[in-house]
Order: C-alpha cells, then structure tokens, then sequence
C-alpha cells in the first residue's frame, strides 16, 4: 500500500513501489496459470473419474491445450495493444462517470 | 462518486487508488477475456496449432467483447447520470 | 488498511477512514458493472462470432439488459433493507460461531 | 476461531477486520444475488421494463436464497460446535 | 501487510503475524461457507422460484448437502495431506520457474 | 520473474509476499478441489453419508486434478523457459 507512505523512503531501503509493481506481475501470472489449469481440465478431462491417472488421451490432450491457451494470449493481447485508444475509452467508460475526481 | 469533500491530500490518494485499480481491472479483462474466448472458439485438440477457423473466432470474440463492454458502459454511465440528476431535484 | 495506524492522524492530512470508505464504493462499482457485462454478453452475444461487430439485434439486447439489470438491483436492494433484521441474523449465521470475540 | 490468547489491542483490532469484512461479505452477497436472480427469471428482453412475472421470480429467488443462506449457516454452526466438543474430550 | 513494517513492534503491543494468520483463517472459513452455499443452492433449489420458501424437499436436502459437503473437505484434505511432497512439487510447478529469487 | 535488480532488503520482503502467496494459493486449490469434485461426484441427497462410489470419485477427482495441474505447470513453465530463451538471443 504505497499510497499511505507518502513519498518518504521506507523502512530498510525498500522501494514500495517496485514491490507493487512486481506483486502485481505475480498476481497476473497466478491468475492466467489458474485459468488454464481449469479450462485445459473442461476441455480434456473426462468427469466419469473411473481411475486415479491421466490417460494416454487426457495427457496429450493437456500439451495441446497448454500450448493453443498461450497462443489465444498472445493473439488477444496483440489486439488489445493495436486497439490501444479504443481500449483506454472502454476502460473509461467502465468506471464511467463515478472516478473523476 | 463524490470527492467534493476530500482534501487535496485525500483527492491525490484517491488518484492513486485509482489508477492502480484500473491498471488491475485492464489485467482482469484480459486474462478474462483469454479464457472466454478460449473456451468458446478452442474445440478441437487434435493439433496443438490454432486453426485458421479458431483464429477467426478468436479476434471477433475479443472485438465484440470490447464493444460489447463499451456499450454497457455508455448504458450505465447515462443511467448513473439520470439517477443522479433525479436525486438533484 | 486503517486498523493498523490506531488513531494517529495520517501524514499529510489523509482521512484514512474516509478513504477506505471510497474504495469500498469503488470496488462495489465495478464488481457490480462486470457482473453486468458479464450477464448481459451470455444473454445478448451470440457465440458463433461470425462477426466482429455487434448486430442490431444484439446492439438492442444490449440496451435493455443494462435496463432490466439495474431495476432487478434496485427491487433486490429494497428486499434487503426490508429484510434488515433478517439478514443482521443470516450474517451472523454465516459467520457463525468461528468469529465471536 | 479461538482468540483467547489475544491480547486487548488485538481483540480490537481484529473485531474492526471482522465488521469490515461483514460488510464486505454482505455486499458480494448483494451482488452476487442480484446476478443470480436476474441470470436465472430474465429471459425476454423485447422490452426493458421487468415483466410482472419477472419480477415475482426476482422477489421469490431473492428470499429463497436467504433461507438458504441460514439454514446452510445454521447446520455448519452446528457441526463446527460437534467437531469442537468432540476435539475437547 | 506486516512484511512492510519489518521487525519493528506495532503500535499497542500488536502482533501482526498473529493478526494475519487469524485473517487468513477467517477468509478461508469464509470462502469454504461461500462454496458450500453455493453448490447447495445448485443441488437442491428449484429454479422455478414459483413460492419464496424452502419447501420440505428443499430443506432437508439442504442438510444433507450440508453433511456431505463436510465430508468431501475431509477426505479432500486428507488426500492432499497423504499426497504432501507431491504437493509442494505441484505447488513448485505452478509458480514454475518465475517466482524463484 | 526477474529479482536481478532487487537489492537484499527488496528481496527478502519478495520472498515473505511468495510464501503468503503460496499458502494462499494452496488454501484456493484446496476449496476449489472440494467444490468441483463435490459438484462432479455428488448427486444423491437421499442419504448424508457418501455413499462408496461417490467416495471412490471424489479420491479419482481430487488425484486426477493434481496430476492435471502438475502437467499443466511442466509444460506451461517449459513454454516459458523457451520464450525467455528466444527474448535472450
């Protein structure tokens, strides 16, 4: 919380705001790795649970999963950065009116 | 929202607030949108490679998301002014 | 996280409750919105994405699910003021007996 | 949760995390019920008024989802007294 | 956040480590409760929302599920427990590889 | 991740937010595992007690599940590791 300290230097010679900065990469990687941990398990595990391992189908099935969920982030976030503008407005319009200070 | 009563101390955290959350709601929509779009186009994993057909799905999915949301947004906000206006009077 | 200053006035002038309160707003805003988003794309998007531009149809959908959302707030807002006691207790009961100091 | 070994700035500390997480687990109640309800009795959207018969459903999931929430609390109150007393003996 | 207060003593003679595990633990409690309300309203409630009580049916599925969710967080937890080193190799793989310093 | 221009103070606070972090995300998994395996194995509530087979599903679902999550992690952090091989060339 960097926001309540000011800009006076903290305790230890710890920079509040690189921390922040590096926990909110954390968080988003967490976040996506969580997500396709539970689509890749929709989309390739069978939910009869008649046995303990991962079949020969159901492992296959995971690598391809893995690999074409990291291509549909790459694909979005390419679209997102060329739509840059249009995007910032939309994020505007979400917190439409009630955050103007 | 209403900061008429903040200090400019407050007013400046309030920015701050804001701005973080902000950043953080942009990362949300898109790891949201990463996995829409993925659980609706991405059907076939006979090959790990998107197909031309997925590809397609992919950026009119996410296109229409942000439109969709942008839409929504302008809805809500004039909604928020009307109410507020309302309560004006 | 104003617990953890006591009472001391905050440096610089800063109301810490005052804040708090603010991104409570904040953050009940925007849960409230995505949820929105969230409802009206399942009711209204059509998931063939054959198109990358909204149709009429769903550009109409759009407006009145904002619309219809609001209002079921609203009448599930004043079910639960008039519920009050009611609900003091169902907390209590959700939280039930692991929080009692 | 036993707090006994709390002493009196943390018992007070933690009842002020308590009331605001109180409040905090009553509006994601709020609005959790508010998706819930309108995902399962809004299905016609040729107009933007709720229908009488949508709004019957809104009232009656509303209340439902309530009594729900208590007699879920009530009987795991109950079992958690059961496990405490068992692990007493 | 006690991390941000390094070894220093709050003020008022409070442990926030101690305040910390006990938020911790009220928030899992929490987020369990959720759950469980949450898959016992899916198993057990209809949704045609025709009367605003439970009805008898309802009511004693509701206790049921109750129990039986209870039940699954122990087995469930006793398999984790069993599984231990597994878990924390799973754990490993999870953060893989970005969260080493 | 990359701690390279941390300094030993930055470093040892990284290190206690990860150990929280991953406390946290086991706490989630293991609430997440009883809920979905609850909701996969669990259809009878004419008896409180698990009946055999949904006792043997709900081990199955929850093995299967780590298992699932640890070939997910290999091969997302073998995807990363190329990636940041590909950025170092």
């Amino acid at each position: 919380m960097s926001f309540l300290r000011g800009n006076a230097p903290a305790p230890g010679g710890v920079n509040a705001d690189k921390i922040e900065m590096a926990v909110t990469e954390l968080d988003t990687v967490t976040d996506f790795f969580n997500r396709m941990v539970s689509s890749c398990h929709a989309k390739c595990i069978s939910t009869r649970y008649a046995e303990p391992d991962l079949n020969k189908g159901e492992s296959v099935c995971i690598d391809r999963c893995v690999a074409k969920f990291n291509e549909v982030q790459k694909k979005v976030g390419e679209k997102l950065q060329s739509r840059g503008a249009a995007n910032a407005a939309a994020g505007n319009a979400a917190t439409g009116g009630f955050t103007s200070l | 929202m209403d900061f008429s009563n903040f200090n400019g101390a407050e007013q400046a955290h309030m920015t701050k607030i804001i701005e973080k959350r902000q950043m953080q709601d942009f990362l949300r929509m898109y790891s949201n949108l990463v996995e829409k779009c993925f659980n609706t186009c991405c059907n076939d994993f006979t090959s790990k490679a998107l197909s031309t057909k997925e590809e397609t799905c992919i950026m009119n999915c996410t296109e229409k998301f942000i439109k969709h949301s942008e839409r929504v947004g302008a809805r809500f906000a004039e909604q928020n002014a009307e109410a507020m206006n309302a309560q004006n009077q």
